[in-house]
């Protein structure tokens, strides 16, 4: 097999009972506990890995154990690459309203090579032009972009500094199908031209099965089912994946 | 409900037969368009000779926002009409017209914000002369919405319970009387422990029980027409299913007319029986939902369902 | 239930707090009570037995103690400059005070919120601007400023009223109580003004949320989404800034008392400062952080009241 | 960010210039000496020579207003400056970091903004002496944690964008992230904060003087005129409405501006 640029291995998180009080504490309602549960799975170079399930399911939990964003586990995550990056699903929380694209992606640029990625500095407009902008944007702030657009700056500058894995949590469930399908491809093409290789979130088995090569299907914390995404959908083993299928067919 | 459920869908293009009803004729011309290329409509050959009253009928509708562009109308001659029991969809995506077309026909649309030409014949009433007066009294009474987010749908610091029955409230029904209804349409909905959800204020229910709850609220007067815009977009996937399980029995076991507003294909396949697609204000596309979607004419349609996450292709293979 | 216990207790804590802050602010103060009230040619042992008698000879914490006990009695003590007991002294002041903050305030509540609800629901463009406009000039007039304006407006030109010539309640209640008009409007008008514009974008962001919409497809009027629904939210915000007024206003009282000159707690507080007598000093200021403490309270009380989500976080 | 031109804004800008150039030209120069007597000429009325009129001691009000102006001036200036700087650093690193330092110090500022400031300084300030220094110090302490409050539940929300967590992830340094990239995102409340801080200031000043525990007589002070006004109110009324409508005016000028921007960025009311 390939070399992996990820691995998880018995990932276990809590929520504490407080913070669950102050959240959503009640005695009613559709409502999980909102941990992962013995979460294991690698990703390999150049691999786009699927991760399905519902709000609540832990998803998000996982993407932020796994970047280290302040969550507490149990478990290792093992990572093979440098500085991984992450899109995020909701494009209008993800710019600073405060800065120009170009000030954004600059800094991105200025991050990079404080981590001694000199060599190959790309410039801004390239940049731009990677992800399908022109050059005009330079200037322009979050607020005067549309959705699609601000979600194509956020892929710049998350393949700006090179990562070799990227974390997508649905990155185009906030936009319209026609944009959903240009920014899809828009991923594709940059995975095959730098290499990347993607953590893929949803909660629409259609786009994982669009994108992905593998899916790991979780329910309450817990990967109930995985595997090549032909072979899942085809064959799903699981009555909630079943579910999800039947749901979205 | 007086319609029996197995009568042909019923949506036509009204430009031909608008002007005879004496639509306002500028606006019957530039609505959907004789050409065919602008609108692909089977229906309106299939169904020429039949005259069965429509409990909703739109013709010529324009909307042009006041802060908007000149040029620029939100909707731009939109016809089509809906039969009582049917349940007829509108697909579109953000900026394509089908939200501000729901607003118009629920009359919901702020007054002085935006011009609104064409006619709008609910059950024989024409909504546009109505008087604010009686605009308030068809909205809840003859008309109930749904909307989108489940969360801000509700007053955050008013009882569940008050707020399904506010329609019967404002219409003068007596509290018990409006508590009976409110506990029942909640049922309906599909709510257990009605009585002791009827108490609780909104933050203490989940996503999927607040859009029933708004679905029971939007019943509770038995509306000829139920408007749901974008009701499943905000939930998950298995919620979503059963709140269009929920809508289809409506549909089915009362005869509830259904107007329906999605971006999603998909669900808009699930759960109404004729569809049209709107693109930039106006209806690009009508018909049979399974016939739009096995044989698409027009262009956007192709478009819109070749952009639909499918099983048959992926982006690996045709990038 | 368990939130309301949480707040008692912050309450007491707060409580605490202030009144130990300012029984210690008031002892690092230079200046030697003793010496003052004996004078300068007082032999050690009259400075000596004094001290013991006022109870200055113990450790901080335990005068400290003392006096929060006898405080919570109704004593709070000896005035260092006329030797009665300082409950003797506030006796009048207070209720002067106390009376001119409740009008004031009752007048800042009665003007605004008929106002502010006026105002968010007038569409008329320049009818906003009017009110804007006003809003922003009488946001600018300090209480005392426009005390002083209308003592010469209705005292000087219109001679409507006599300046100096305040009677205690005691005596006359509706001469009293009409002396005490001017004062409470001056403090009242700024605030209100501040509170109508509160209330007024309060209101509009209420009328903006997807809610209302609903209501709206139910059939309900304006007036009745903005009575049943918007109205409650937007009191939220409006509750809290209006305990807020309420201390300003307690506080404003120590100025406008002294421009009408009305023997208040005001005009004691400052010739106490003057004079250092600090037990008068202290138990004006506790008095009126108390005063603070308890209007935020209940304004704590009333927001769990219209907001649920408040009683369970 | 762009602003909108509005009214509020035009108003507010002219008066603010006007005001700032008659201020700052009163630092240096003003038609007659603030503390020269005059006996000839005790409470004259308004004139050609003598703009706002003459005061019980024959000083010419319009130099000591201009003159009490830039005091007031300074001293608000000077309280915004300490609060604000302040509570911008306590604010955001609790804002940020959280945590039990956090709690604490919220709950202190709590405490403070809850007690009217203006009874605080009262106290201290008389206790400790008035003057330019401790009134600026005491006022600008005092402001401390209504700043801070405000920027921390700025920071708080920002902290946990998206924006910040990809930067974050792009590895900008944590000083970096806010400094540059969360406290331009609070500007747009620090500054109401800030006008209405001033105006507090101002206030607050003029009280403390009107009662007689904040600038010392002869520096000219709006308050300690106004409070010296007011005995001559039968005489010299003129002497009140000049001081008074100067405070006003610096109040007035200050919250356009801020209630105009405010419209221009699209935060205020219509």
């Amino acid at each position: 097999m390939t070399e992996s640029v990820l691995e998880v291995r018995h990932v276990s998180s809590y929520y504490t009972k407080a913070r669950r009080l102050s959240g959503t504490h009640s005695g009613f309602g559709e409502r999980d506990m909102q941990v992962l549960r013995d979460v294991t799975f690698s990703i390999q170079k150049g691999e786009t890995l699927g991760l399905v399930g519902e709000s609540g399911s832990g998803k998000t939990t996982l993407c932020r154990a796994v970047l280290g964003l302040g969550m507490d586990y149990e478990g290792e995550i093992i990572h093979h690459t440098d500085h991984p990056q992450m899109v995020f699903q909701d494009p209008y929380s993800s710019l600073n309203p405060a800065r120009t694209v170009g000030w954004t992606l600059r800094e991105a640029l200025r991050a990079g090579e404080r981590r001694g990625k000199r060599a190959s500095r790309p410039l801004v407009p390239e940049i731009l032009g990677q992800v399908g902008l022109s050059e005009e944007y330079i200037d322009r702030y979050p607020y005067e972009l549309s959705g699609g657009q601000r979600q194509r700056v956020c892929i710049a500058a998350a393949v700006i500094q090179r990562p070799q894995l990227i974390l997508l949590d649905e990155p185009v469930s906030a936009l319209d199908v026609t944009i959903q399908a240009q920014i899809l491809r828009l991923l594709v093409r940059l995975k095959k031209e730098f290499g990347l290789s993607y953590l893929f979130i949803s909660h629409d088995l259609n786009v994982i099965y669009q994108i992905c090569d593998r899916v790991l299907v979780m329910k309450q914390g817990e990967i109930v089912e995985s595997g090549d995404v032909r072979q899942v959908y085809e064959d799903p083993q699981h009555d909630y994946t079943k579910m999800l299928l039947a749901a979205v067919d | 409900m007086d319609q029996t459920a197995g009568e042909p869908a019923g949506v036509r293009s009204m430009d031909r037969h608008g002007e005879k009803e004496g639509t306002r004729q500028t606006f019957g011309r530039t609505s959907c368009g004789d050409s065919g290329d602008e609108m692909t409509d089977r229906q309106s050959q299939k169904n020429s000779g039949q005259q069965a009253p429509d409990l909703l009928k739109v013709s010529g509708l324009r909307v042009h926002f006041h802060n908007a562009a000149p040029e620029r109308y939100a909707v731009n001659g939109v016809s089509f009409s809906l039969k009582r029991g049917d349940t007829l969809g509108i697909v579109g995506e953000s900026g394509s017209g089908k939200t501000v077309t729901a607003m118009c026909v629920s009359g919901l649309m702020p007054r002085g914000k935006a011009d609104e030409e064409g006619s709008i014949l609910l059950d024989g009433r024409e909504m546009f002369s109505c008087s604010e007066e009686n605009l308030r009294r068809i909205r809840g009474q003859d008309v109930g919405v749904v909307f989108q987010d489940p969360m801000t749908t509700f007053d955050p610091l008013c009882r569940i319970g008050r707020q399904v029955e506010e329609a019967l409230t404002v219409r003068g029904i007596p509290k018990m009387e409006r508590r009976k209804r409110a506990v029942e349409a909640m049922g309906l909905a599909g709510l257990r422990d009605a009585e002791e959800l009827y108490s609780r204020y909104p933050y203490e229910l989940s996503g999927g029980m607040l859009q029933r709850a708004s679905i029971a609220a939007a019943m509770i007067t038995k509306p000829k027409l139920l408007i749901c815009d974008e009701v499943t977009t905000a939930l998950d996937v298995l919620i979503q299913e059963q709140i269009l399980e929920l809508l289809r029995n409506l549909n089915e076991d009362y005869g509830m007319t259904i107007l329906f507003i999605s971006h999603d294909l998909h669900v808009v396949k699930k759960i109404c029986k004729s569809v049209l697609v709107m693109e930039r204000g106006k209806i690009v596309e009508s018909g049979e939902t399974a016939e739009v979607f096995a044989r698409p004419q027009h262009a956007y349609t192709k478009k819109l369902i070749a952009s639909i996450p499918a099983r048959a292709e992926r982006c690996r293979t045709y990038d | 239930m368990k939130v309301l216990l949480r707040k008692i207790l912050n309450l007491m804590i707060a409580l605490l707090i202030v009144t130990l802050l300012t029984f210690l602010a008031l002892q690092v103060i230079p200046g030697d009570p003793v010496t003052k009230m004996l004078g300068a040619d007082a032999t050690a042992a009259q400075a000596a037995q004094l001290r013991t008698r006022l109870g200055l000879d113990q450790p901080v914490l335990v005068r400290y103690g003392r006096w929060l006990l006898s405080f919570l009695k109704g004593d709070p003590g000896i005035s260092y400059s006329y030797s009665m007991p300082v409950a003797e002294m506030l006796k009048g002041k207070l209720s002067v005070t106390v009376i001119l903050t409740a009008l004031s305030f009752a007048m800042t509540v009665l003007i605004s919120i008929p106002l502010g609800i006026l105002t968010a629901r007038s569409e008329s463009v320049r009818v906003n601007h009017f009110f804007l406009i006003m809003d922003q000039l009488f946001m600018a007039l300090p209480p005392f400023f426009i005390g002083i304006l209308s003592v010469y407006l209705f005292g000087i030109v219109l001679k409507l009223f006599a300046p100096g010539t305040y009677v205690p309640l005691s005596e006359s209640v509706a001469g009293g109580l009409g002396y005490l008009l001017l004062p409470a409007l001056a403090m009242a008008l700024p605030r209100s003004a501040m509170t109508v514009k509160m209330l007024r974008s309060s209101i509009r962001s209420q009328m903006a949320e997807d809610y209302v919409r609903t209501a709206r497809s139910r059939g309900l009027t304006d007036s009745q989404i903005l009575h049943r629904h918007a109205l409650r939210g937007a009191m939220v915000p409006v509750v809290t800034f209006l305990a807020q007024s309420a201390a300003e206003i307690m506080t404003g009282t120590i100025i406008i008392e002294q421009v009408f000159t009305i023997p208040g707690l005001g005009r004691l507080l400052l010739s106490s400062i003057g004079s250092r007598d600090f037990p008068v000093v202290q138990a004006i200021v506790v008095l009126m952080a108390v005063f603070v403490i308890l209007v935020n309270f209940a304004a704590d009380l009333i927001n769990m009241a219209i907001d649920p989500r408040i009683r369970v976080s | 960010m762009k602003i909108r031109k509005n009214g509020f804004l035009k108003t507010g800008e002219i008066m603010s210039l006007v005001l700032a150039t008659v201020i700052v030209t009163g630092f240096f120069w003003t038609p007659y000496g603030t503390t020269a007597m005059n006996a000839a000429e005790k409470t004259l009325p308004p004139s050609l020579h003598h703009l706002l009129g003459t005061d019980n001691f024959g000083r010419d009000v319009f130099s000591r207003v201009i003159s009490g102006a830039g005091t007031s001036f300074l001293i608000a200036l000077g309280v915004v400056a300490v609060g604000c700087i302040g509570g911008v650093l306590i604010g955001s690193l609790c804002g940020y970091f959280g945590g039990i330092a956090d709690a604490v110090l919220m709950r202190v500022c709590d405490a403070i903004t809850a007690f009217p400031a203006i009874l605080l300084a009262l106290v201290v300030v008389s206790l400790f002496g008035g003057g330019m220094a401790n009134i600026l110090l005491c006022l600008g302490l005092l402001f401390i944690p209504s700043f801070a409050r405000v920027v921390r539940t700025e920071v708080a929300r920002v902290r946990d964008m998206n924006y910040i967590q990809s930067a974050r992830l792009m590895g900008v340094s944590t000083g970096r992230i806010l400094l540059r990239h969360i406290l331009p995102n609070t500007f747009p409340v620090l500054l109401p904060a800030v006008t209405i801080g001033f105006n507090n200031a101002v206030l607050a000043e003029a009280s403390m003087s009107f009662l007689g525990v904040g600038i010392q007589p002869p520096q000219a002070s709006l308050g300690s005129m106004l409070k010296d006004s007011q005995t001559y109110l039968n005489t010299a009324p003129w002497y009140a409405l000049g001081t008074g409508g100067m405070i006003v005016l610096l109040v007035l000028a200050v919250s356009l501006l801020s209630e105009g921007i405010q419209q221009g960025t699209g935060r205020g009311q219509v």
